[in-house]
């Protein structure tokens, strides 16, 4: 599959391809997105009882690089990763064969609606309430930066069902239909061209059947599927360095200034290196989030992913920064590659906390090397 | 020395303060608040206004408008404009072009362009980089050839900001192919109205439109839009490119910056509390303003020294171009920081408030470390020229 | 005098005198400072009524960098900066006739022993007590690091008298002979070569008239003369890094590696200018921080004098650290200049609070740009 | 590719652990925490104990009383050793000459002197460096006449790691001046005892004694001691340069020191609570933490592909000695950090505790970043064999 793949995406993802899919609606490419599912990279974190491969979050993890060495603007992360991970962890028979199949076979987009404007470092904090009568939950709130809103066929909306606004417990997630009336969604681009949501949710009505996992006990699933993507964001942005970084070597082989190509100059060798440096310590980093994203002990997985976002967070910027300046004037054109790579950076950078509030959470953990 | 403003300097800068509170209008502050970019109307709007008190060009001689200024109240104005914040002035105007033309120019080109330059009449463009001549400016190719009483130029110039506006464009041409690269280039003032002129834009990772590329098609330039002696533009080149003193750390521009990341972090919640109240939020605020307020004094050093030496320029200098444009991105950076979740949402959509432009900002802003001498010439000059490598 | 001092220092502190200084007691020249005495050097910040010649800390600032250039030993900053700043604060007339004229006229060393151990971060918290009895005080404690607390003919003593461990009212300093029994001195050489002393109190009586200002009142005299001496400790700093990047740059000229000087080689010119930038950052905030101690604002003094120790630390650490890489392996040596140079900016920078020390201070204040 | 140790890996840390629990004596480990200098009985003891137990020379053939391990268990083994910790093998001998003679040396050499190795019977001391070659080793100048049934060696050596306690050297030697510099070079090894060697000590600004110089006055070699063949020395040196794999990124050192970070800062009263619980300190903690975990992961990713090419060394170890070299560094200056005040003391005075060591320690460590392979030098192998710049 990651030869399928790596082919698929050199032949169909090349820089003016993704301009293309930028500029047309839903702002990524449902054709590749049909390839996707064909080679199976839908299925692939998915259990085989519900119709998956039983990828581990290592094979996540090398589809991930692939997709970021090509900054791809397809939501593999925000409907396979994150809602993905919510549905693997919560979601009953019923709703794997409505839900999951449709989503592994490419038919159906889910966006995870979480995360709400000024939460930021407080992940329990939800304002959006679900109030029950009878059969029937009402639903108000509002969601901010739900990615690819404007393209799902569902959203999975956590709201909050008891308990006080930042408490662990008494947080619920629900299964809505965006189309549904009182559901108003605003969209916009993000900075590297990915399309994102604002979602106020008006006295929205679902069954109780549109739960998804048990009432009041949703935060640990959101946060277990957080720890997954966190980990797959890593991946991606080491392969978006990697290919920033190949793109700044080769750069400086070929760029002539005062007679000889720049990479001549030792200054410009060794910031190469640093460089390289930086991308190997996060690659190891993001290998390992992957890796311990299946441990059993709660604590040793969020430390770990926390601390390979540290890292990335690290790297992303030396090497984002270093490039574009090494590239010089066209490392900040719209019509050159290297400038997207260095958003695409800066973006990953800030998503779901960057390197500063996760070096926060692991002061308050124990040491990263309390003795094994 | 005085590292500290004397009473006069002080009564300068209120003067200069109660000046722009009175004269700098809402929608002019609002919008250098919201982008990094001239906005045409107000840039002119706001040189006449500074014109007509006199403030207009104030670094010039004073016969020619200038306030006869010391170097340190050059620097309060300059900073004073930047905190309000007020549009900035033209550079190539009125920071380059102009002091060209009063050094090397002839009488008639003094009074045709001077006056018309410090009211803003004309807007001036900048024509020095080559796509294949960036810090090693001297090998630009464009070439202007000699016929009768005109110039024929040819070539591609890049990088050239706020062509799209520009009336005239000051140009590096070669004009001897045959010599040494510094030696065979002439400096010519070219009317952009002249046919043969092709300006492309080239948009900038963050969306915006500031910078072009400038094409000449056999444009035919008057000889009498020579500056100085042909072939000696290499000279005046280095002349305007160490011209800009006053306003190279750009001080005023980072001071207000993180005037605004105090103001931002103290309304963004961060786990519960205003993150302008975490301990951590703080250290990194006060390093920078270390840092700041460690290039404030080193800039009053160094325009004593040149207050001293009459407008020599230090190589110190070069330490203000590479400190100030860190401190610049740093300040950018941080308030990306401060934003957090909020900073991936993509300037041109729903959100008008300034904080939406702040990662726009903060990608534009990686160009300061590059043009105008990158950091690494700068770091060439201080090893070569202060160090003796 | 500034030229009479570089002349002396040119003349008697080659780096081979300084170790014959180091070597031989008291670890420091007593002929040298009989020249510092006879070119006016101990007069310099003493008052015109005291004997003095009314120096600026800037004039302080001038002197202290050339005593760093040359990192002599003699005790300017304990007894002229440290201890003379509290005797201009707070000596009465006849503790001037007679402390003050002896200090100035080289015949008296006086030393600060305020310092107590494990209260980095608490400077008001004084253990070492004093209990009044008719006309004596009855002093018991511990002190440690008093700068040249061997060489002393004089201590000055602080003393809690009243208040809680750590209250800012209620310290008071007395002026005690070293020599008096029931005073236990042991001494030590520091990193740099001069040399500091742990001092035992047991119960020593000293007379009413001991005491330098009033009583309870000590902080605020300590205090401020921390604040010059802070200010006097950053100009040492700058003279100290001038001289080693000096040092640093005539070696990259002169050493030859693959057939060339290895100042041609680009990384290290970008990495001397880096160090050059760093120099030139703290030569200003030092600078600063002499201007501000003159200061009404108490707040205001605090500020500069801690951001300019916090520049210096940033400082002094890149170009300490550069330099010994440059050098490479004998910059480690014992029996070559940069090495010491090295030593005694990583004292500096320890001395009085590091960096982080002095920046979470900062973060209690408002900021440095407030608007003026 | 794993990342993590499998059952028999975690089984054969908990096997060395309990070794070095059984014999290593509260005296060996109280001499490594209290210095960074090898102590020569300590070393020779330590060394004799692994040998008995089959562990002197693990990552040799096993022929030669090789272990047979993995190079991952060889880098358990080493990490715990750190950890402990016990003293540090000589690695003069057991990585550097050792390796050498098994790969080019005659039979008679391998009989001779390896057995010998492995007990520590032999102190071995490395003659590379010269004053006039730092980094480019290449350009030494001591040579070697070839009379008769000797060579005659004249010339001198720098920077020799306790030379003062050695047996033996290895020697790089000019024997062919004519030729370009790489190509004239042998390897001879020379007993320290032969008339003419003089060790003279070199103090490091810690005020210890590690390194000398050694001068070489007509001394005569016996020709049976050339390793291999006349004027490949070079080849064997760059051999040896890239034979200590295992032990680069010396990660059991740096996190034995974050461990004693750890312990001091909850000890040491800033502000009146343990500086441990400071969100500042903590947060420098866990950045370097993380840096570490990170070159941990490294580490295992090129012993694995190391594993896997049968011992070919990948450049990418380049990385484990840069940031294995800053992380030693930035340790021991946070150690520094912690004592504050309490760092001003010298090491030879009245405070006997471990922690009067540590800004020694921290002078001591500028070395790692120069010795065995500059960062310069590492950055440039990077930018060369990595990415072909």
């Amino acid at each position: 599959m990651q030869d399928s793949l790596m082919r698929l995406l050199q032949r169909s993802y090349a820089f003016d391809h993704r301009w293309k899919y930028e500029a047309a609606t839903p702002g990524w490419s449902r054709e590749i997105w049909a390839q996707f599912a064909e080679i199976g990279l839908l299925a692939l974190p998915f259990t085989s009882e519900n119709g998956g491969l039983d990828g581990t979050p290592v094979d996540t993890m090398i589809v991930m690089e692939q997709l970021g060495r090509h900054i791809t603007l397809e939501p593999y992360l925000s409907t396979i990763v994150m809602a993905g991970g919510i549905l693997r962890r919560a979601a009953s028979t019923e709703q794997h064969e409505s839900i999951s199949t449709k989503v592994i076979d490419g038919s159906l987009i889910v966006s995870l609606a979480h995360t709400e404007r000024g939460t930021f470092g407080s992940p329990s904090r939800v304002g959006t309430q679900a109030v029950r009568s009878g059969d029937l939950w009402q639903i108000s709130g509002h969601k901010s930066c739900v990615l690819h809103g404007d393209s799902a066929d569902l959203l999975i909306i956590s709201a909050r069902t008891s308990g006080a606004p930042s408490d662990a417990k008494g947080i619920t997630l629900f299964a809505v239909d965006p189309r549904a009336t009182n559901i108003n969604i605003q969209s916009y681009a993000l900075h590297d061209g990915q399309r994102a949501s604002d979602i106020q949710i008006n006295s929205v009505l679902v069954p109780h059947s549109a739960l998804i996992g048990c009432v009041d006990d949703g935060f640990r699933i959101l946060q277990s599927a957080e720890y997954e993507t966190l980990a797959a964001v890593c991946a991606e942005a080491v392969g978006v360095m990697s290919e920033l970084h190949q793109m700044t070597v080769d750069y400086l082989k070929q760029r002539k200034q005062f007679g000889v190509p720049i990479g001549n100059f030792q200054a410009l060798q060794h910031r190469a290196a640093d460089m390289y440096i930086a991308l190997e310590q996060a690659r190891s980093m993001a290998m390992y989030a992957a890796m311990m994203s299946q441990a059993d002990d709660k604590t040793a997985i969020a430390q770990a992913v926390s601390s390979a976002k540290v890292q990335i967070g690290r790297s992303a910027k030396l090497i984002g920064e270093e490039a574009v300046q090494m590239f010089g004037g066209i490392g900040v054109t719209m019509e050159f590659k290297a400038g997207h790579y260095f958003k695409k950076l800066t973006l990953l950078e800030q998503f779901l906390g960057h390197a500063d509030h996760h070096l926060e959470l692991l002061t308050s953990g124990p040491g990263l090397f309390e003795l094994e | 020395m005085e590292l500290q403003f004397n009473a006069d300097e002080i009564a300068f800068r209120e003067e200069v303060r109660a000046f722009i509170a009175d004269n700098l209008t809402e929608e002019m502050k609002q919008g250098m608040l919201r982008g990094g970019y001239l906005i045409r109307d107000h840039v002119i709007e706001w040189q006449r206004i500074l014109n007509k008190k006199g403030w207009g060009v104030p670094h010039w001689p004073v016969e020619w408008g200038g306030a006869g200024w010391s170097p340190i109240k050059q620097s309060i104005f300059t900073e004073e404009l930047q905190l309000a914040p007020a549009p900035r002035p033209l550079s190539f105007s009125v920071y380059m072009v102009g002091p060209v033309i009063i050094e090397f120019g002839s009488e008639c080109q003094k009074k045709r362009f001077l006056p018309r330059i410090a009211n803003s009449d004309d807007w001036w463009c900048q024509g020095f980089s080559e796509p294949d001549a960036g810090s090693d400016l001297a090998s630009l190719k464009t070439n202007a050839r000699h016929e009768g009483d005109y110039y024929i130029v040819n070539g591609q110039k890049t990088w050239t900001s706020y062509a799209q506006y520009a009336d005239w464009i000051f140009c590096l041409v070669r004009t001897d192919p045959t010599v040494k690269k510094q030696m065979g280039i002439s400096f010519l003032l070219i009317d952009m109205k002249t046919p043969g002129i092709t300006v492309r834009p080239i948009q900038t990772i963050d969306g915006g439109h500031e910078v072009n590329e400038v094409f000449f098609d056999n444009v035919k330039v008057p000889s009498e839009n020579l500056v100085g002696e042909e072939n000696k533009g290499w000279d005046y080149a280095k002349f305007l490119l160490s011209a800009e003193r006053v306003n190279l750390a750009r001080l005023g521009v980072s001071k207000e910056r993180l005037q605004r990341a105090r103001e931002l972090a103290a309304r963004t919640p961060y786990q519960g509390r205003p993150l302008l109240e975490h301990d951590g939020f703080r250290t990194k605020l006060a390093a920078l303003e270390v840092e700041l307020k460690a290039l404030e004094i080193t800039q009053l050093r160094v325009l004593s020294a040149e207050g001293q030496s009459h407008g020599v320029p230090d190589p110190a200098s070069s330490i203000l171009k590479v400190k100030g444009s860190e401190l610049q991105q740093a300040t950018s950076n941080l308030l990306v920081q401060i934003l957090g979740p909020d900073a991936l949402r993509r300037q041109d959509d729903a959100f008008d408030d300034w904080s939406s432009m702040i990662t726009a900002n903060y990608f534009n802003w990686r160009k300061v470390s590059i043009f105008g001498g990158s950091n690494e010439i700068q770091k060439t000059i201080i090893a070569k020229s202060i160090l003796g490598l």
